[in-house]
């Protein structure tokens, strides 16, 4: 297998990868997922430290949280982007357990009939994504008016 | 109708352009079959049954990778085609891609019947019996005909192509559930690596775009679950009861080749 | 050469990889719901020092769980992105160790925060 | 791109042509006798990818004696197929076949062929066309898919093999009637290559790119008939060539004699069972000539339906009795292609069929063994053939429907063993032939043929009009007019061969130079099939002559044999092998 990566492939890397356009709802989740998980495993790392300031005392805590105060409304997007995140991924993974774990909204193999189908793509596995899009998008629509209503605009 | 073509000859890459004149009913096939023959002889692509059924034809469609000659014009609902040779691969010529890693991938999950005594693949006494819904469990995974568009489709080949991909995983799903084999514990070291089955997020693009039904992002979820279960519970391939040989036949007749005025009184 | 260039069978660190997200679905669920509407507060009031020490001392072991499962779960997903996109077999460990260092600072720090209190 | 022009010579014990069943099969069984014992080296060589062949396009069934005790026997299976050959089959093949066939069809199952199963898990079988018993063995209706499936996954098991994927092999190096090699090019970098081999075996598969309308996938297109006529070795019987009944009009997709199998029905303009009035007894499951024939005879007698998309006439294919359930059983391809290039579905609508061509029942002269034989009947030293591009002649002049997987698979058998058994014995050392061979053979392709700056024709031109004069004048039914009219029409298009002009130059996948060497295969196989059915003034199985309505066993029981003269084939006769049963009249 080619160990080398310098091979020229065609229409290969990175952004292919996260470009489902033209594909199926899964392959979108998919990009979701991994861009979802980038940015929460980014934010874990500065919250980390962000609550290490905590521990070194309430003025240290107040001058962080200023800090974080000053970038003003993008720090409330910020922090709405990671919640959604948060749900998106959160959920979406619950459903991936489903599927790789316990084997769930896979359906049974069968004899293909034409025009094939997929099981795995069909009927339970779309409802399954369409009810975490709705659950996730209202949890985040709530997280969103909430952050605002601190900032004091509603 | 106009149709595009990603052109490749080794060193330039450029795009093409055909005017041609095609009927509803054609596939894309024979539009650059048409090409080939009438226009521009150096086009190069593969073909071969024209069928459906050997897989020699997989190329992106208008964005989408599927056979050419199971694509109708018709269904593409567009007045222009763009053609590009399969995703993911190493082109050698406009439409020709190299697949020689693709069918070293395969061969490396063992796709073969793996019994614990090896002598029953050659002199066993008659036949594993297999009944129809032992049948069905791997019957989906083995319509494969080894096409390669899954890869072009997958998310993680396009960043990783050391992953083993849909198509090779799906085939050692396919042997691990037919109740005829029990070489289970001798792939799943291949499978359970760094660049096997858990790299595969089930973006399920693989069974989207597959020609044939086969569905491998179903088959490699439920490999998953056979490998956590093996390493968990200690359960070898749970998905199958594994097949008994029937019993020993009374063996047919000699071969001697009855007398040369043998009548034949058969109901014929 | 399967597992030559891994720390642990990949099947093991999926396991982990599984069972600390359904742990911090728990988890995650109470340190969002300690800075959500429902405790009655707005925003601000959440993130004040006393209100936050309440919570991080009373729910000390939820925040505990929370940081490992989190720290682990989130590297190992940074981990299984960076060889799929670097992809060099040998290499790889160089990953698997940046990213294990980086766990290792960051529980740390986390730890010492929450032992501190 | 490499601009270098350099020869490769490949040592191997074994060289394969072919990657379809029998190659497969005969790779497979000299690594299993072999075991590593004298570690043979096997290299299989194919013009296209490995399991691409036309084989995984095999749909119904194989036939094989599972069941003595429920009334089959070997005997009646011998008798099916001899009767089928129109008494043309060699019987003492047919008869080692017959054997052989059984151990092949629980062999594979343990490679993992998905066979149908009955509902105790044994192995189901079905009717076919000409059989006195539903011996049929199959997988839903891609038994050869499946087949083909399991002998390349099994043969992945070997370490001692080579594949040579897309190298299209040019000519056999043959001198003092010993083989010695194949030449053939690299499709993917351009180069020429030796594969200098122990022993060679010859596994093209068939012709039927010779006619527009054909269930043969594009590569079958006679390559290791003409690679053998070539060569100086006479080729046998290619005047049979087989029409598959129903073929999806327009393309002659073939749709499985196995839908009639089921039940399926035959229907023409005014909603008749036509095949009562050819076959009273079997109707629509006679064997194929028959039913190909009384197609052509309703189309001709003004019963067809008339296609307005593609100008063809056709019959019904009826399988709306059957219902659904049964149909995704054990029809689901059928099914598939139905809505697939038709937008039919087969539940409730009928298919339009013709015949189609489907089978070359001539081929490469071999004796019992597959040894190939050369004008005086004498083996060439280390060249097997095997399938359907070897004639043994099993299938006579008339093959029945699901004999032809397992002529690939029992020949597939012998001939690995045979090969075994000669490299065992007689220990031989790699051949060594004169250079001049070789290079001549390289200047032909590279200097005569792709360096070729004068002329004029296109190779496209020449085959579409070598195909029109194919299924104008050579088909199901033949008449001495047409036939003379089709051979004339050859010699002109072999005349404008010569001055063919490539327009591809370069060296990395020139289709256009494999399809001009494609074309001077296909062009001299036209001729033969076109003078053998000339002189065959009789009419036997698929050989059917409108001025010779009759079967004349007293001037024409023989094997026609083409050898290449300086001007077009010689040829010459030989008797059948006849040693059960006499010819009888062939009623059903």
């Amino acid at each position: 297998m080619g160990e080398d990566k310098k091979e020229k492939r065609y229409k290969t890397g990175l952004l292919r990868s996260l470009w489902p356009y033209n594909f199926n709802a899964e392959r979108y989740s998919y990009t979701l997922h991994r861009i979802t998980g980038v940015i929460l495993a980014l934010y874990l790392i500065a919250h980390v430290f962000e609550i290490y300031h905590f521990a070194l005392g309430p003025v240290a805590w107040e001058q962080t949280i200023a800090l974080l105060g000053s970038l003003g409304i993008w720090e409330k997007i910020g922090l709405w982007i990671i919640a959604g995140s948060a749900l998106y991924h959160g959920a979406n993974g619950l459903r991936l357990i489903l599927n790789e774990v316990f084997g769930m909204l896979l359906g049974k193999p069968v004899l293909p009939e034409y025009p094939y189908t997929p099981t795995s793509l069909s009927r339970n596995q779309k409802i399954a994504i369409y009810v975490i899009l709705a659950i996730v998008i209202a949890l985040w629509i709530w997280a969103g008016l909430y952050l605002l209503e601190g900032l004091g605009i509603i | 109708m106009k149709v595009r073509i990603r052109r490749y000859d080794g060193q330039k890459e450029w795009w093409q352009d055909y005017e041609v004149d095609v009927k509803s009913s054609d596939t894309v096939l024979d539009v650059l079959n048409k090409i080939r023959e009438k226009q521009d002889h150096t086009l190069a692509f593969r073909l071969s049954c024209q069928m459906g059924s050997c897989g020699s034809c997989g190329m992106v469609i208008n964005g989408l990778p599927a056979l050419a000659c199971q694509t109708r014009i018709s269904e593409l609902k567009t007045d222009s085609i763009r053609i590009e040779p399969l995703y993911n691969y190493k082109v050698i010529k406009d439409l020709v891609v190299d697949l020689n890693e693709f069918v070293n991938k395969h061969r490396s999950v063992k796709p073969w019947i793996i019994r614990k005594n090896p002598e029953e693949l050659e002199e066993a006494p008659i036949e594993f019996k297999v009944t129809p819904e032992q049948n069905l469990t791997f019957v989906q995974f083995d319509y494969c005909i080894m096409c390669g568009i899954c890869l072009a489709a997958c998310p993680t080949v396009a960043i990783d192509p050391l992953f083993l991909g849909p198509q090779a995983l799906g085939q050692a799903y396919r042997y691990i559930a037919d109740p005829r084999d029990e070489g289970f514990e001798e792939r799943i070291d291949i499978l359970d690596d760094s660049h096997g089955v858990w790299r595969c997020h089930f973006a399920g693009a693989c069974s989207y775009v597959c020609p044939k039904g086969v569905d491998p992002a179903k088959a490699i979820q439920f490999l998953k679950k056979e490998i956590l279960k093996y390493r968990l519970l200690h359960k070898k391939k749970a998905a199958t009861k594994p097949a008994e040989l029937v019993e020993k036949a009374p063996p047919p007749n000699a071969p001697k080749p009855p007398p040369f005025d043998f009548k034949f009184e058969g109901g014929v | 050469m399967p597992g030559k260039y891994s720390l642990l069978k990949e099947s093991w660190i999926m396991i982990l990889m599984y069972t600390l997200a359904l742990i911090m679905v728990f988890v995650l669920t109470i340190h969002l719901l300690l800075v959500s509407p429902l405790t009655g507060k707005t925003f601000d009031q959440v993130l004040t020092y006393s209100y936050v020490l309440d919570n991080l001392t009373y729910y000390r072991i939820v925040f505990g769980l929370l940081l490992y499962a989190a720290v682990i779960h989130g590297l190992n997903g940074l981990r299984i992105v960076l060889i799929e996109w670097l992809h060099i077999r040998k290499f790889q460990w160089i990953i698997n160790i940046i990213i294990v260092i980086l766990m290792a600072i960051l529980l740390a720090f986390g730890t010492y925060t929450l032992i501190v209190l | 791109m490499r601009k270098d022009i350099g020869m490769e010579t490949l040592d191997y014990d074994v060289a394969i042509v072919g990657s379809g069943l029998a190659g497969l099969r005969t790779a497979i069984e000299v690594l299993r006798r072999d075991k590593g014992k004298l570690g043979l080296k096997v290299a299989v060589i194919s013009k296209i990818y490995l399991m691409r062949s036309h084989s995984v396009s095999a749909e119904g069934g194989t036939s094989a004696v599972l069941y003595p005790e429920e009334g089959d026997s070997f005997e009646l299976m011998a008798w099916d197929t001899i009767k089928g050959s129109d008494f043309l089959a060699d019987q003492d093949a047919v008869w080692r076949f017959v054997h052989i066939a059984t151990q092949e069809i629980r062999l594979i199952e343990r490679w993992g062929v998905p066979w149908n199963r009955r509902e105790d898990g044994r192995i189901e079988q079905r009717w076919f066309g000409g059989l006195s018993f539903p011996r049929a063995t199959y997988a839903q209706d891609k038994t050869g898919f499946f087949e083909m499936r399991a002998l390349y996954d099994t043969l992945l098991k070997y370490d001692n093999w080579d594949r040579f994927d897309e190298n299209f092999v040019t000519s056999i190096v043959i001198e003092n009637n010993e083989f010695k090699g194949f030449t053939a090019i690299d499709l993917k970098t351009g180069n020429f290559r030796y594969f200098r081999a122990k022993a060679g075996v010859i596994a093209t598969g068939g012709a039927g790119q010779l006619y527009r309308i054909t269930s043969m996938a594009v590569s079958s297109t006679g390559d290791g008939y003409g690679l053998a006529y070539n060569a100086g070795l006479p080729l046998k019987d290619m005047e049979f060539v087989q029409f598959h009944p129903t073929g999806l009009v327009p393309r002659g997709i073939l749709i499985t004699e196995a839908a009639r199998g089921e039940g399926a029905y035959l229907i023409n303009k005014d909603g008749e069972r036509f095949m009562q009035k050819y076959a009273p007894s079997k109707m629509e499951l006679a064997p194929r000539d028959i039913v190909s024939r009384a197609i052509m005879k309703e189309i001709m007698e003004g019963k067809g339906i008339y296609d307005e998309k593609s100008g063809l006439y056709h019959v019904w294919l009826d399988m709306r009795h059957l219902g659904k359930e049964r149909i995704e059983q054990k029809l689901p391809f059928i099914r598939e292609i139905g809505l697939k290039y038709l937008g039919i579905d087969i539940v409730d609508q009928p298919l339009p069929i013709r015949p189609t061509v489907h089978y070359n029942m001539g081929g490469i002269h071999v004796d019992i063994d597959g040894k190939v034989l050369d004008s005086t009947g004498t083996p060439v030293k280390g060249l097997w053939a095997a399938g359907e591009a070897a004639c043994v002649s099993i299938q006579g002049s008339n093959r029945l429907g699901s004999n032809g997987t397992n002529e690939c698979l029992v020949y597939g058998y012998i001939v690995g063993n045979d090969i075994y058994n000669y490299i065992e014995k007689e220990r031989p050392a790699l051949p060594s032939p004169s250079q001049n061979i070789l290079t001549t053979e390289e200047d032909r392709i590279f200097g005569k043929l792709l360096g070729k700056e004068s002329g004029g024709e296109d190779v496209y031109e020449i085959r579409d009009e070598l195909k029109d004069t194919m299924e104008k004048y050579v088909h199901v039914y033949r008449t001495g007019s047409d036939l003379e009219k089709a051979v004339v029409k050859i010699r002109e298009l072999k005349e404008r061969y010569k001055n063919i002009r490539l327009t591809d130059k370069s060296r990395v996948f020139n289709y256009n130079l494999e399809h001009a060497l494609e074309l001077g295969n296909m062009l001299e196989l036209a001729e033969i099939i076109a003078r053998g059915a000339l002189l065959r003034t009789e009419s036997r199985g698929a050989h059917a002559r409108l001025d010779y309505p009759n079967r004349d066993d007293t001037n024409w029981l023989k094997h026609t044999i083409a050898l290449k003269g300086a001007d077009g084939p010689l040829f010459s006769y030989i008797p059948v092998k006849i040693t059960m049963w006499k010819p009888v009249a062939r009623v059903y």
